[in-house]
């Protein structure tokens, strides 16, 4: 019987290893996986690359992945936010690389890897500091940008309900980046609010199909078990 | 020195250009009010980058938490009927495939070429950010900047040549300021709208590119909010 | 008060030219647009370039628009299946140019156009017939063709159920190619079972979001009104 | 001649190598029998191109209308709890990005390094049809071939190099026949398993590449199907 299902975060993040590129859901607060990164944050990790739309804020999720020292790059579109302390501080005393990439690139990079896409041309950033040193090439007269695919070794994402083989569906903006994430990485682990018996999710409104999800655990909103 | 309009007021302004059925994305900042003034009964399908189609100003009754559904500025919204949601990549397909009829966005300066800048003050010494602006101004069919004339040293915004480094070049179609409506076009910028008591002359002393009066130009008026 | 309802078919295919290029949905005859379809072929259009899966069979649909001698150039990945009469006669005859794309390449090569990119890279068909021809590019040691991007004129497509700003949901595999068509055009033209009221579907489960959707037909099953 | 399994016995046994959890895609043709003689008890998840992850052989009784859910040979079928659907584009990322464990597909032939040809025949007048085995040959992490060992003329389809079109190049990592399950390794083809009364040397004779025997190779068989 196939069950994705783990106990706890901690569980659900064993095997990350230092070094590690970790794709993060979530839009500012909203589907970030705080208890997964919370229990990534535990293992005490260094080196990380972490792919996400911003820098955290807060003392949890990637605010606390950096203010505990574990990362070493950070990838991403808007990394100043109100409360992203840590990263600031980070960038301020330069301990942190940052490669800023404009927001529907960030996706579509990831989206590319899960797609077996290595690059692909956007107009985005093409006459701008972001286009700087990247390989341009025109269309139809236009100027584009060759972007290539990000892989991640890792995806940690949040979902609102989950069964054992891994199909998940979200909540209203809560989806965001999470099922871009999820299609990205080699091992994608998912904390979800609910999980429902196999079965128990209507088949055509499954938002991330269980072939992109490899562990799942079950963390109702407001209880942490990380 | 003639009275502009407030920031409620170019938000209000700008929601009455924007024809029925369109569909919008607003940026944060000034672009978001346009949300709170938008002309009443007219079917208009505002756009946020994280995930949806449909929001209208947070409706405290509408029983969502608001943490589950917020603006691209991460502040609370609700949904009206015929909104709906879907991942960021396909968000942007939206964006960068020219789906979008109007993107609203804030700016720093605006070039008489319709050169944007409106994400990154040079020599700042916080981190840049850039979130969706880019996608945004190199996609939409139509880039309408709205941002007040001039800075809070009197520099204008809108300027022959952005000193800033650009969100995208010639991305600009239309631009609302607290004093005026400048068209963006092959024969440089033209003015729509201007507060009445201001005489070109005036409303060029306060822009840094050469402004011309279109010949039906109109009042730039706003009731008060 | 917005309303893309058309009173019928040969309503909602009002406009369309000479030349166009017309994506179409479906695969094999599920989720194929039949009455759209035969509404375009009642116009006598000439010229037109298919893009489709397949090509057609029997006598309604993109067969109707072959037998029709509409079309001058299909692309598809998989022409021939029992029934496809009409291609097959074409095509002994010479008298149709055909593109053969791989099938998941001609999905992404809509959605590219879809999404404001002009070209991007996959492993598919290097190495063979199909790629002879097209632009190589290595990537970490591995060899990619560059495949550019498809934009319709018109797409014309079937959903069971929509709303009148075109919100479209599908019903079990007639999804198949649809929601990527409908991404893909200038015009997107859906056939639906039902159309409901405006707020009748659920946003978190609408698969085409009303943006990529500009007319809608509704023609219950077994009822044709082209 | 020693009798080889049948085509019902060949997908029988090919779907014992499937592990409990695998995500497979089969190709049109023999490769879908496998869903009829998939192993019972395993949770095995499969793919068909057109959108369908979990499906099962077509259950009359699900009241699904047999055109509403086909799989990749337009055949009904019916879906298993855990189902999921989806569009084009987003099977294709399964497949493309190397998401699918095995893609079991029939072969015209298939070389001792992997090259699979099976999409179209040389020469053939009728038109060229691909459907999705390129992005399968492609992407899956596994190939398996499935075919009869000869052809109808005797013809090996166990080649040194195919003569035929190719559908991908270095693609296939293990063939099932109606006489051996053979693997395609760096240092060439190796039978894991053979017909017991067929000796190596009379595979070898119906086979155009060279063969090794594993040492612990074992007979070939099935069960009365």
């Amino acid at each position: 019987m196939i069950d994705k299902q783990c106990k706890s975060a901690a569980e659900a993040v064993e095997g990350i290893e230092d070094g590690a590129v970790i794709l993060v859901g979530g839009f500012g607060q909203t589907g970030e996986p705080m208890d997964l990164l919370d229990a990534i944050a535990a293992k005490g990790l260094k080196d990380l690359t972490i792919v996400a739309n911003g820098g955290g804020s807060g003392e949890h999720g990637i605010g606390r992945l950096l203010a505990g020292g574990c990362v070493r790059k950070l990838v991403c579109s808007f990394p100043r936010v109100p409360g992203s302390v840590a990263f600031e501080e980070l960038y301020e005393q330069r301990a942190i690389e940052l490669e800023i990439v404009p927001q529907g690139t960030i996706a579509e990079r990831v989206r590319a890897g899960g797609a077996g896409i290595p690059a692909f041309y956007v107009p985005t950033g093409a006459g701008t500091e972001l286009g700087e040193g990247k390989e341009h090439r025109e269309f139809e007269g236009r100027a584009f940008v060759m972007e290539h695919a990000i892989k991640g070794d890792v995806a940690v994402i949040k979902a609102e309900r989950a069964d054992r083989w891994g199909n998940l569906s979200y909540r209203l903006s809560a989806r965001n980046f999470n099922p871009v994430m999820a299609m990205g990485a080699e091992l994608t682990i998912a904390q979800v609010e609910e999980c429902v018996p196999l079965g128990g999710m209507d088949p055509e409104t499954i938002v991330t199909p269980s072939i992109f999800v490899d562990r799942v655990v079950e963390i109702p909103d407001g209880v942490s078990n990380g | 020195m003639a009275d502009g309009l407030t920031r409620n007021q170019m938000a209000w302004r700008l929601g009455r250009d924007i024809a029925e059925g369109s569909y919008v994305n607003l940026g944060v900042g000034i672009p978001l009010l346009v949300l709170d003034h938008a002309p009443a009964g007219r079917e208009i399908i505002f756009h946020s980058e994280n995930g949806v189609l449909g929001m209208k100003p947070k409706d405290e009754a509408d029983g969502i938490r608001p943490d589950d559904l917020t603006n691209a500025g991460k502040q609370p919204v609700s949904l009206v009927p015929g909104a709906a949601m879907f991942h960021h990549a396909d968000s942007f397909i939206m964006i960068r495939g020219g789906h979008l009829d109007i993107a609203v966005l804030g700016a720093y300066q605006v070039a008489e070429n319709g050169d944007l800048a409106n994400w990154r003050l040079s020599g700042a010494p916080t981190a840049p950010a850039v979130g969706g602006a880019m996608d945004l101004a190199a996609g939409a069919r139509n880039v309408w900047a709205i941002c007040e004339h001039n800075g809070r040293d009197g520099a204008p915004k809108i300027v022959r040549e952005c000193t800033l480094p650009l969100t995208g070049p010639r991305s600009v179609n239309r631009i609302y300021t607290d004093l005026a409506i400048i068209d963006v076009t092959p024969d440089g910028l033209v003015v729509r709208e201007k507060i009445e008591d201001l005489s070109l002359e005036g409303l060029q002393a306060r822009t840094a590119a050469p402004l011309s009066l279109a010949n039906d130009w109109r009042p730039l008026e706003a009731p008060e909010l």
